[in-house]
């Protein structure tokens, strides 16, 4: 059931200011990107989140500092909603020195356990399992803290995801499964590959849980419905499975023109933009649009003003190249 | 001859065995009206259509088992592993099931299976995008396992390998895909197990695969030019059945071998092949045989160390220096 | 929902002595080879189907010859049923030149291609994603044949599961996956383990599937649940997932005690027995004690005999170590 | 001292650093109340209870991923994959995720974990439950790799690789656990990367691992009795950190040497050893290194065969007179 947001005078997240400028800091961090990438500062292959910001914005507000979170590599939003710099995320996107994990991890692998968020996985349900660990891990410890996994339709159809939810609901672990439906896996619309409409929710009851679906495009949704898994699994009565419907409006991955999109489509989606969404409650609850627009302007020069100390940023040292493979400090492989 | 991009010609051994038998049949992600993320793939489903060309969820367990079955019961599936680091994934099903179930049953099933995968490093796509784990492969008895360096020898090897009643791991040179090359147009296919003589000389062997065959001729350009000695570059092109033989015969020529290896250390191809030498052709070698590899790390994204970690030509001249 | 037997006059088989006949030459195979392993003529482990064979027999008599099956280390009912020879199934678990797979295999990978028989396989969870393979050949070949593939509970929580389910739905595979629950995993009761209290059952809706519980225990049962599944695989209507209650009367493995069963559990179901109660339903239908004793004491006989046979086969020659590796007949690893 | 079987120095092991360190968790399938079914974990759940020992669904890819996302949190796992075989079930998360993480984040974390399996043949298992692997292990930059030979090692090197900040891959020898010997009952560590000489000897060196540590001390024996030439037996106790300085030492004395592994050829372990030593220490060499290893099949599970495809004493004998 998709759940509509609630009443248009009170909004519900915490700090609506705050969310906002998130959402146009996730939107406006891709933009960016995106026009480097082109520009061809970017290394590699990129995977952009644009669209999908309500989901890593509600949903990292619902979370205190030493809550942990897992993400792809589609992972930009979910590392800097946890409150990555800016700089250091456009930094390892450039390979810099100054770039979250050294320049060494990529796109594809942005990580700041600094803020909690223990890395961007680029195999396709990896991360699951891993975030029953981050899980059971606090159980161990006696912390109270909670698991957040995000992830995509596609991946629901792969091994790890059963395994993990079932592991996840035996050990009643304090993990959030959040699956991030986007309706395609590349370029393959998820309904052709997938036994059941739901691929998260209709899988559920498999797990002994109930199935969720949230419109993922509503930040207020995405906020409630997430602060509900978070606080049932921080009050330990064991995991959830969310699936938040949402739409990437770029391509699969760097430049991917996404073809195989039906004609009206991602028009269709631009209606539910979640940030036109979220700018029209916020004047609906009496919010002015030169406020907005300011809100926005600032984001843009922050914005700005990160991606160019990461481009004045020099390459890795070579130095680096045989650090961080073993604890020891080089490649320790023989003694 | 045609030019075509080495991608091209993987498309085009397909294309041209999919026409010869009917039960050659290609499965994985996005392999069909997506084209493959490599563009590998291209015009198959539109000429083929679904009943050839298999779009499948992302399950890479499912894909390798579902080919084996198939290959069992008397399909020939060519089965994408888009990138090889995900062989990792389905693992159990190519090292453990596909590689011994003809052994464990006395032989009473063949598997007539190709497992194509996107391998190497050299794009900055990082450590779990870019490895070449042609060495994983290699390592397991019942696998054979192909890595061509030329669009020609990828329609050649790959039309050979589906051919070939044994399971193939096929490993595409991510790097190369955009390469392109003289490709015969009429049917074409090499046998397995023929390394190939690039380049004649006298002074040393270099020994190369796929990505670092590239490598192995700039280096021996290099030296010609700046030392004036000779190297001989052999292309193994198939590392199960590996070809010895060439290998032995250029050596006892030059008394000198480099092999430039992609793999990292510990444990590439290279190791193997220089154990083999040592113990078979011991007599032959005037100089220790060196390894030129990927270091012995995960493989980082940014160029720069990327470009260090990966084995080049400098390197190499290095590695012969200290012949 | 635990199906009951039918009326008690018609036997729900087509050949009830046949059945019968098949039931007593899988127990008195488990039961011989037992005796024989504790005298060290089988070679590494061994793990006994004891109990459930109205599971293999039952199913085996759905099936046409050019119909494939795939089973696991507990595998050793499924091969005979489909009618492999009890002397080269005696002989691969003594090593012998006889055995099925010329000795190469063991008890865990009894295979009988012949049979349609496509191998017993002990990794778990390997042989799921295979039997997709053998139905989707059957699908491009215009054949009109059916994969059933056995497996346990405790295989119901590995990735491979996932997968092939999964796939097997969205392509409408002509495949029947039956279940075993046997209650245990080695030495750990399912529950323990599993999120949902039917480990097969109730995954089933999770790929679109009906979910289906049946008494494994009556053959009637099985075969009347089973005979459906296949029939509508056959009609191109797609994949089953069947749960067949059932128990394993002996431990794991090899001498396994069973400690960890609870007391009065394996003499609760020893009142279940398939095989006692398939008598008892033959005797109300009229059939005298004597004939079915009869029957028994051929059965013993023969499978005596077969063992008589396995043991005076020597062992495979040496001569064979590297056949069987690649097609071309030896270890071409090298050219 | 104890008399111990290597099954029981593995509890101890387990045992000794859950006492120490309220972090170190086991996690596996029936390694709780079943005590393993190689009877290795015997005891443990009795005597630490489920906040220590976890049994788990048969999920290696949960095991592992668990393991790997609670040792960069702040837990030392000790994961069992029961078979060294399973591995490959799980490849992903140890290959891709566990060996690369720490890299790929710059050094965000640490992955103290340890990989607990049983490896090898010799009890006609079949090709499923038999291969040796560790080379599979070894191929892989960032993971490190032991397997111990006797019941004190196994106690020594189990709690090192506990205590390590690393993964380790720890390979327990399938056909070793029933065997005993003297082990110390007290807080027991020894270093990773240090290969034991077990018998010196200056006519040739013989090195080991695991399993063929015995098949090594009896040649060494044999060749002593029949022809009076007196071998140096390296067990070398872990692949990485390779303790090459060791063997290097021996080489410089004896000029002449065999490994013996029960890895199958191609890529044994013995492949890079070789590699190594010929590229570092060719001088020392006055004959071709040869290598002992299991045949390149998968393994048969009849014992008549298993025993021709395993490494033995004859076949290193013959090896020797090689030389
Ligand atoms: C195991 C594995 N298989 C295939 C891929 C290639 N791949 C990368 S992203 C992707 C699609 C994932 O789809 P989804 O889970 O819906 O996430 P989205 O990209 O839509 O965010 C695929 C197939 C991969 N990275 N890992
Ligand atoms: C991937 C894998 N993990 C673990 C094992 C060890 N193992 C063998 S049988 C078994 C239990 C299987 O239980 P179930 O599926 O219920 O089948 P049953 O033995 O009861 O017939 C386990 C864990 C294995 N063979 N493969
Ligand atoms: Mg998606
Ligand atoms: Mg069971």
């Amino acid at each position: 059931m998709v759940q509509q947001a609630r009443s248009a005078t009170d909004i519900g997240v915490p700090d609506p200011e705050g969310i906002y400028r998130e959402m146009l800091r996730l939107r406006h961090f891709e933009e960016k990107a995106y026009e480097l990438f082109l520009d061809g500062h970017v290394n590699g292959t990129m995977h952009l989140g644009v669209g999908q910001e309500a989901v890593a914005a509600g949903a990292a507000a619902t979370l205190r500092p030493d809550d942990c979170t897992l993400g792809t590599y589609r992972g930009h939003n979910h590392v800097i909603a946890r409150g990555a710099a800016l700089d250091a995320s456009f930094g390892e996107l450039f390979g810099r020195e100054i770039g979250l994990c050294k320049g060494k991890g990529g796109s594809m692998h942005l990580t700041s356990v600094e803020h909690g968020h223990y890395g961007s996985y680029a195999i396709v349900g990896a991360h699951l399992p891993i975030a029953c660990g981050t899980a059971w891990s606090a159980k161990l410890r006696g912390a109270d803290s909670v698991t957040l996994c995000f992830f995509g339709d596609g991946t629901t159809n792969i091994g790890a995801f059963h395994e993990a939810l079932n592991l996840a609901a035996v050990w009643k672990l304090p993990v959030v499964f959040i699956c991030e439906n986007n309706l395609y896996m590349e370029f393959t619309p998820i309904g052709e590959v997938t036994a059941v409409p739901r691929p998260a929710a209709d899988r559920a009851s498999a797990y002994g849980l109930k199935p969720i679906v949230i419109d993922g495009n509503d930040v207020e949704v995405v906020y409630a419905g997430i602060a509900e898994a978070v606080d049932r699994a921080r009050r330990g009565e064991g995991p959830s499975l969310i699936e938040a419907l949402t739409y990437r409006h770029k391509g699969h991955s760097r430049t991917d023109p996404a073809r195989y999109r039906p004609e009206g489509e991602l028009e269709d989606w631009m209606t539910r933009d979640p940030i036109t969404r979220f700018v029209q409650r916020l004047q609906e609850a009496g919010w002015n649009a030169s406020d907005l627009e300011r809100i926005e302007r600032e984001v843009i020069e922050e914005v700005g003003a990160a991606a160019e100390r990461a481009l004045a940023s020099p390459p890795p040292p070579e130095s680096e190249l045989f650090t961080d493979v073993y604890c020891a400090g080089e490649t320790s492989w023989r003694s | 001859m045609a030019q075509l991009m080495y991608r091209q010609a993987v498309a085009a051994a397909i294309a041209q065995e999919i026409e010869r038998d009917p039960t050659v049949m290609l499965i994985g992600e996005d392999v069909g009206a997506g084209g493959g993320v490599f563009k590998a793939t291209e015009g198959l489903f539109e000429r083929f259509g679904p009943s050839r060309i298999w779009d499948t969820p992302i399950s890479e367990q499912a894909i390798i088992g579902t080919a084996m079955g198939a290959a069992m019961t008397g399909i020939r599936p060519v089965a994408e592993i888009m990138f090889s680091d995900f062989l990792a994934t389905c693992w159990d099903g190519i090292a453990n099931e596909i590689a011994k179930m003809r052994y464990m049953t006395g032989g009473q099933v063949c598997m007539p299976l190709v497992i194509r995968c996107a391998n190497g490093g050299g794009v900055h796509f990082g450590a779990q995008h870019s490895q070449a784990v042609e060495n994983w492969a290699m390592a397991v008895p019942g696998l054979k396992v192909v890595a061509p360096s030329t669009p020609a020898d990828v329609k050649g090897l790959l039309a050979a390998a589906i051919r070939d009643d044994d399971p193939v791991v096929f490993f595409e040179q991510k790097e190369l895909y955009a390469q392109t090359g003289e490709v015969p147009e009429d049917e074409y296919v090499l046998p397995l197990g023929q390394a190939n003589v690039l380049r004649e000389g006298a002074d040393l062997t270099l020994v190369a695969l796929a990505g670092t065959v590239k490598t192995a001729l700039e280096t021996a350009e290099r030296l010609a030019a700046d030392v004036g000695q000779e190297a001989e570059v052999i292309d193994l092109r198939c590392l199960v059945p590996l070809d010895v033989q060439t290998v032995k015969i250029s050596l006892a020529k030059t008394g000198r071998l480099v092999i430039v290896e992609e793999n990292p250390r510990p444990l590439g191809w290279g190791a193997e092949l220089t154990s083999i030498l040592v113990e078979e052709a011991f007599d032959s070698l005037d100089a220790p045989i060196i390894r030129v590899t990927t270091e012995p790390i995960p493989l980082p994204s940014s160029p720069t160390l990327e470009r260090l970690a990966r084995p080049g030509v400098e390197r190499t001249l290095e590695a012969i220096r200290r012949l």
